[in-house]
């Protein structure tokens, strides 16, 4: 204990010192820090602009010390649109929910997607509406209780979950595109990997970039966080299988 | 620069681009569609950017995201289409964004129809979307006018930093009249000389553009705050013309746009008859010219105040309003496309003022 | 030439009416004029029919819809059916004879028949039957001087010589006609 | 010599980084933050191997991780 | 029936089912979520509709879509929401299509907040949406009156064939208070019985449910056909009610919603220190009560009409409008999700009167 | 010629007489008529609402007889989503353009599908915007010109055309979608099944149904309506392939 | 023998039939109908085979097809 | 009893504060008073605190906000040092003395201190602190009959005896308490 230790693991500077709002577990908190790590280790920070969506993680920007716009519920890729148009030199990335994007948001984000709009989404599918008290989402798993499917999702009457990453990778503009989670310490380091490559693919004008991440909601799934990432690799991951699903250097269209 | 003959609709395009605004996002609706049809191959020649949007909803907020960078963006669209922006609207107010939405109105409500009319008077001066917000709304009555206007709307979006809205009748995006440009367009902005534009959290605090305060103290501050620009607005930008103002006018019309050239027409023949009526023309719709009004609409010699619009009465309830009891108010329109003539018009002053004609 | 002259173009798409009316409307604002150009827009528009109408002014023009023009030239039948009876007394209306085989049937009215479609065959290009009757209305108004028409239309056309040679050739037959109906 | 540093204001007390560490020398503790909850700490620092898979786990990033000399690298992050 | 304790959000949910409208389209909105929450299970119970749509803008066409069929339909929402709702309204309205909307308002412009406030009066009254059209527009102040203004609602939707509006703040949809319901609730529409309704061209000619019309005198003749519509409702549908109106009154106090009940509670309190303050709350906001309005507020004793509200001042331009000049007007607001207290009303009470506390 | 000859093709009960405002040539005639031949045959017309589009096909309420509904551009799926909830035994069907289905309408259509709603859409893919004057759609093929695309659809700045069919085949939830042509009459022939078939599947309570219908606009095209059906041959089929994407009596999900 | 009426005031005149028929016995006429179309007819009565091509491709329904005994059923519609 | 009374339950989410405000309130409406419970909603909510205010009148209802009620019942010291400044003068103050260690400081006001947490203990269940809390509050106001909130109680628990049991001593020992402290 001579000379001084070395930080090999600290808070990332593209993050601010603010305590999230976020409940206890909920992994909402490290999909925030792989964004802001793939930023800082990019050299980003400095030219990036956010666009935060409307639910749990509408106060991101008070978590990163990088510009940020907020959308309406579901427009986040319109406005990454906007932006990235008249500032191509500039990153833009959206960070939205379920809810927000796979419901309100879906044209907007097909339509950003088809274009090849060359921004990045950060995906956030905790298969609920975690910010309004745990309604069901189009991501909701089959018979997953909700506060408005009580006795569980009926797929008779409400369809199975939408499957975005899969989707959006049938269409022929070039995008990567790519489904994570962060249940366990070497999902999330595969995670941060996908972050990271979607981030330097629009760096390098690629193409439309969006990774998909499973996440949890411990508060409306009603169990603890431990108990919260085992359902998502129990419950979800089945359903929605991990995996890159478009690539412009895999040479897939 | 030397005078054009152009389409209303064009000359808005290209007003945007001499304001230093060859920013466009747009979807595609009749009567305003050539403007996108104009500016489509007209912006790459000035490295502007135009993008067909998917909807109205996201023409909004492509806008949104735009405006933050500091550039000068607009839009153009027709009554149905800017329902869908009212969303957007309100939070760009509520963010402090600047923005020009240009609405060439049609027959509504609903589908309704493709022609002129001026039913977007509420939803345009009242807010149609939520909150506690105004847009400052013009009214241009010619070409040349609408291309004045669109310089003057980036201008006032920069200055007080909120949404502007032009509001035109199909009228004003479909005819020809000569019109002039200013002989140097104005550069784009440069972002980074904008204090409240997102260029990077480079050497500075990050800057964030929202409309949330969960606080609600913070955001009864933040709508204070828009009052009291609402108030500056009102004090300081105000506009109108008179026309046949004169001591003798028995009657004030007011009417705006297109409707109120229809007017003018009206009240030149009615002037040959002998019969004095005077035109109150408010360029601005907010902020209404009210004292303005209030001084021409109350003087000794009139007897009524005539709002002609092209609607089933909208303007006259701000007319009634502004007017306190002074005097008679009376209302003349048509309505889903159906353009006055002036001889209508001339017939309701005949009727108000009981002359045989 | 009265203060403010209104004219509507009439006929079917495909006639060459908007263009009648946009030609007349710049070489009336580059002679320094006030002038107004507005299109019929709509649902009408789909049946094939196309007008237009024209207001020339020395002064600033008010209303840009005219109801009762000053004017009329109309192409086609369902054209002179719609603005026969709408032209203000005193007013004027060219006829395309070609293919309109009635009259207005008014009586305060001038009215002309001018076979257009045949002499715009005559002179080699069908296409040119609406510079004839443009020729024909200014000579009978005087509402533009000729010599500024031509030269917008020497302007417009500069590139493509034949047809500018053929539009001359409208011009002056149209000219001509007027001249001998007028007389 | 590597170790870990918990910000116990950051901690919400989530438990994941417990769960997490290969050598399980992480435990809650009986007493509460500023915020309430009962907090993570290091039981026995000595055996800390520097993973990292605490702090990466974290969803609070209330876990800093230092070493002086020697580390385990587990995987490239 | 008994008297139960409920919450205004869930008892606004099963007054629709009172009211034979077990038919509800939704979109979640923090504050008024719990509708949803209360008739994901209700409406099973009696065989009713629950959709969760995609979005507010898909909620409002399901309604349009569901209403068309004669059954009665409704949804919830909250500002932003509604704002989404825009376009649609103007087309239902254009259809002449029953509806029923209700607004738990939130603090707005933008995202804003989610405390109560009363800042869509504009957006609510004036029409959001493009062209000629009105909605009827109800402001409960409590849990029992919102469940009778639903069952009002509908039956005026439906006498009117026009959207219905109900506004409420936050607080009147979180707040429980013991609440009746009809005994016999009442039974769902039968189609075939409803003579615009689509029921499939058996037998009859087709019948289409439309807002476009491409002739212009046939598009304005629907919009007359409206605006005949909406005077007949401003004759015959305005409500309100008045509290401590006395002969001795300086100030009358025009305020809607649970804001009048704060009014109520500030009036009470004057009358103890001597100052006779009597309040107008306007009960249907659109047809507002405006002869009732300017028969109190013009009476001799009163010195000046005060519009009290959870806005930045809206309802404010219909007293002055309605006032004719007769008295002075004073606005006193919070906004933004702050609720204004008793004490800070007496306050601007006491300052109009020059009173020292 | 002594007994009275036997019609074998006129015009269906379910058309009116009116003549249509469509452009000579416009197979937007064709596929009405393979409609009404439909709720025809199946007996369906007196129980049938029809949902119109704003669009070319904005007036389509005037050539049936059939009790109808007019949607706001793009909406149609959410109308009939709301008709059908209400009212399960009537049989319902959306009538919608490329602009109307594929852009602004979206998040309505790839809802409707994935909540499996019960009611049949035709989707009319001329390419193009047709009602408003030949601007560009989602549909619109790579270098093709429009009012908004005078170089050519430049796909590096609005994307390739979206496969709609290809895309919404992907959802989970049970679905009937196939894609059709109407350019020769033996695909008219194909077409008339493939509509017949949704509508089946509708009365029996089967599945959501969607038939994509390859058409033609000559006139924005410029073309002629000959020309334009070989447009839709050479030029759309290659990348629009005909057949079936999903069906539910294939027992694929 | 079968045959073919064109309603003249339904056609276009966009040619498809007479593209399609597979007897080529369709022709454009040289007048125009009301609506001032140039509108399909048959030439050759005689030679129609009655099976519904033209019909079935006619975009406006111009095109009833009747017969009297015999047909060829080309397909089944 | 005044003609209204109001009351404001605080503390943090899981001790019973918004159950103890709404067995409040039904028992109040089952006397024929007027009664509206109002929660805090909003974002402090996340916080983990959580509070209720219940107006019972003996006639209809003003505002349903109150800013400086007649009471409150405090759970925790966020709760108290929030609402300990708000009551009216000469109101009423009951504190959980098991989890605050201070008092109001207010010498304008009554104040109790109350342990519901031990006693709750005591009777053998932690989470009927509340229950206690309520019946000591009622004891001291006699806003509404003792014998009026056990029925109530009876009602809603009819079916879980055991609890029914606990919630009757939880009743009892709060209004003991209560007794004594007053006296
Ligand atoms: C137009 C509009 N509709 C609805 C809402 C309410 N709302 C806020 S967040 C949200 C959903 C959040 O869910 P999700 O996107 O999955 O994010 P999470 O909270 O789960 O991270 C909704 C419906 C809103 N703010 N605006
Ligand atoms: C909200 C709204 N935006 C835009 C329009 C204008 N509009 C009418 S039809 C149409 C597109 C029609 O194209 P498509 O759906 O492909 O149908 P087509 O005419 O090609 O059959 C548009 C953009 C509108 N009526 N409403
Ligand atoms: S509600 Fe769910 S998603 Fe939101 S912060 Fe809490 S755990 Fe995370
Ligand atoms: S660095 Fe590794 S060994 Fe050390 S505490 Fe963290 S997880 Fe355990
Ligand atoms: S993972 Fe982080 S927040 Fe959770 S207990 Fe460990 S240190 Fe605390
Ligand atoms: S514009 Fe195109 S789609 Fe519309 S009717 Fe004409 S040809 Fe058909
Ligand atoms: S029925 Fe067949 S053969 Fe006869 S005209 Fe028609 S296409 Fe030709
Ligand atoms: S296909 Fe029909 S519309 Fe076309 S030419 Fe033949 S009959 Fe006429
Ligand atoms: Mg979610
Ligand atoms: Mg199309």
């Amino acid at each position: 204990m001579t000379s001084s230790p070395t930080l090999i693991f600290k808070r990332p500077d593209a993050m601010s010192e603010n305590v999230t709002h976020y409940c206890p577990g909920c992994t909402h908190g490290v999909i925030h820090r792989l964004v802001a790590e793939s930023l800082d280790e990019l050299g980003l920070r400095d030219r990036a602009v956010g666009v935060a969506p409307v639910g749990c993680s509408v106060l991101i920007y008070n978590y990163f010390n990088v510009d940020f716009l907020e959308a309406p519920h579901g427009r986040a890729p319109a406005l990454a649109t906007g932006f990235k148009r008249v500032r191509p030199d500039m990153i833009v990335f959206t960070y939205q929910g379920d809810g927000d994007l796979a419901s309100i948001g879906m044209g907007e984000i097909v339509h950003a997607a088809n274009r090849g709009e060359k921004f990045t989404t950060i995906f956030v599918n905790n298969a609920i509406y975690g910010m309004t008290g745990g309604q069901m989402a189009p991501t909701t798993m089959p018979n997953q209780r909700t506060t408005t499917s009580p006795a569980g999702r009926d797929v008779n009457k409400a369809g199975f979950p939408i499957r975005m990453s899969e989707m959006l990778s049938t269409l022929k503009t070039p995008s990567y595109i790519a489904r994570v989670g962060v249940f366990t310490p070497m999902h999330i380091i595969n995670a941060k990997k996908a972050i990271k490559k979607a981030f330097r693919l629009q760096m390098e004008g690629k193409c439309f970039s969006m990774v998909e991440v499973l996440s949890t909601c411990p508060t409306n799934w009603g169990i603890n966080p431990i108990e919260s990432t085992k359902w998502v690799k129990t419950d979800m991951e089945p359903y929605f299988p991990l995996g890159v699903f478009s690539d412009p250097e895999r040479g897939d269209d | 620069m030397a005078k054009r003959l152009m389409k209303g609709n064009e000359a808005i395009g290209e007003a945007a681009i001499a304001a230093g605004a060859p920013n466009y996002f747009a979807y595609p609706i009749t009567p305003q569609s050539e403007v996108a049809e104009y500016l489509c191959w007209r912006l790459p020649e000035v490295d502007g950017v135009f993008v067909q949007a998917e909807s109205e909803v996201a023409v909004g907020n492509m806008l949104f995201g735009a405006s933050a960078s500091g550039k000068r963006v607009f839009t153009t669209s027709s009554s149905p289409g800017i329902s869908l922006m009212q969303e957007t609207i309100s939070y760009m107010a509520g963010a402090h964004l600047p923005v020009v939405f240009v609405n060439i109105m049609r027959g509504g409500p609903g589908l309704g129809g493709i022609l002129p009319a001026q039913s977007d008077y509420f939803q345009a001066t009242k807010g149609g979307g939520h909150g506690d917000y105004r847009i400052i709304v013009l009214a241009p009555s010619s070409v040349q006018e609408a291309v004045d206007m669109m310089l003057w709307a980036f201008d006032l979006a920069e200055k007080y930093l909120t949404p502007v809205m032009l509001i035109g009748d199909g009228m004003i995006g479909q005819m020809m009249e000569s019109v002039e440009f200013p002989d140097k367009y104005r550069e784009e902005n440069n972002p980074d000389e904008i204090e409240w534009a997102l260029t990077g959290a480079k050497g500075r605090k990050a800057r964030i553009c929202k409309s949330l305060f969960l606080n609600p103290e913070q955001l009864e501050e933040n709508s204070f705050l828009l009052a009291e620009k609402y108030k500056k607005i009102k004090k300081a930008e105000r506009r109108c013309e008179l026309y046949n103002v004169k001591d003798d006018n028995k009657i004030i019309i007011t009417s705006y746009g297109t409707m109120a050239r229809i007017c003018q027409t009206a009240i030149d023949e009615l002037e040959g008859e002998g019969v004095s009526v005077g035109l109150f023309r408010p360029i601005t719709l907010f902020p209404y010219p009210e004292e303005e009004l209030y001084a021409e609409g109350s003087k000794k010699n009139i007897k009524c105040v005539l709002s002609v619009e092209m609607s089933t009465g909208q303007m006259v309830e701000d007319v009634e309003r502004i007017m306190k009891g002074k005097k008679k108010i009376d209302f003349f329109g048509r309505t889903g496309g159906v353009v006055p003539s002036p001889d209508e018009v001339k017939d309701k002053v005949r009727k108000i003022l009981r002359i045989k004609k | 030439m009265a203060q403010q002259n209104e004219v509507v173009f009439a006929g079917f798409g495909g006639q060459g009416i908007m263009t009648a009316g946009q030609l007349l409307a710049y070489t009336a604002m580059e002679e320094g004029k006030h002038v107004c150009w507005i299109p019929s827009y709509g649902p009408e528009m789909r049946g094939g029919t196309a007008n237009c109408t024209v207001v020339v002014s020395d002064k600033r023009i008010g209303s840009p819809i005219i109801n009762h023009p000053y004017s009329a030239c109309v192409f086609n039948r369902p054209s002179l059916e719609k603005f026969g009876g709408l032209i203000k007394k005193d007013g004027l209306l060219l006829i395309n004879s070609s293919l309109i085989d009635v009259s207005s049937e008014r009586d305060d009215l001038t009215e002309y028949l001018i076979p257009v479609n045949d002499i715009a065959v005559k002179v080699g290009n069908p296409k040119v039957a609406n510079i004839i009757m443009l020729a024909a209305y200014i000579e009978m108004t005087g509402i533009i001087k000729f010599k500024s028409l031509k030269n917008m239309l020497t302007k417009k056309l500069g590139k493509k010589k034949d047809l500018l040679e053929i539009n001359y050739s409208a011009l002056e037959e149209g000219r001509k006609l007027a001249k001998k109906l007028v007389k | 010599m590597p170790g870990v540093r918990i910000d116990k204001n950051y901690c919400k007390g989530c438990e994941l980084c417990v769960h997490a560490c290969p050598m399980h020398i992480l435990e809650m503790s009986k007493d509460i933050n500023l915020k309430g909850y009962y907090y993570a700490k290091l039981k026995e620092p000595t055996k800390c191997i520097g993973c990292q898979i605490c702090a990466i786990t974290c969803p609070d990033v209330a876990i800093d991780v230092h070493t002086h000399g020697s580390q385990f690298i587990l995987f490239e992050y």
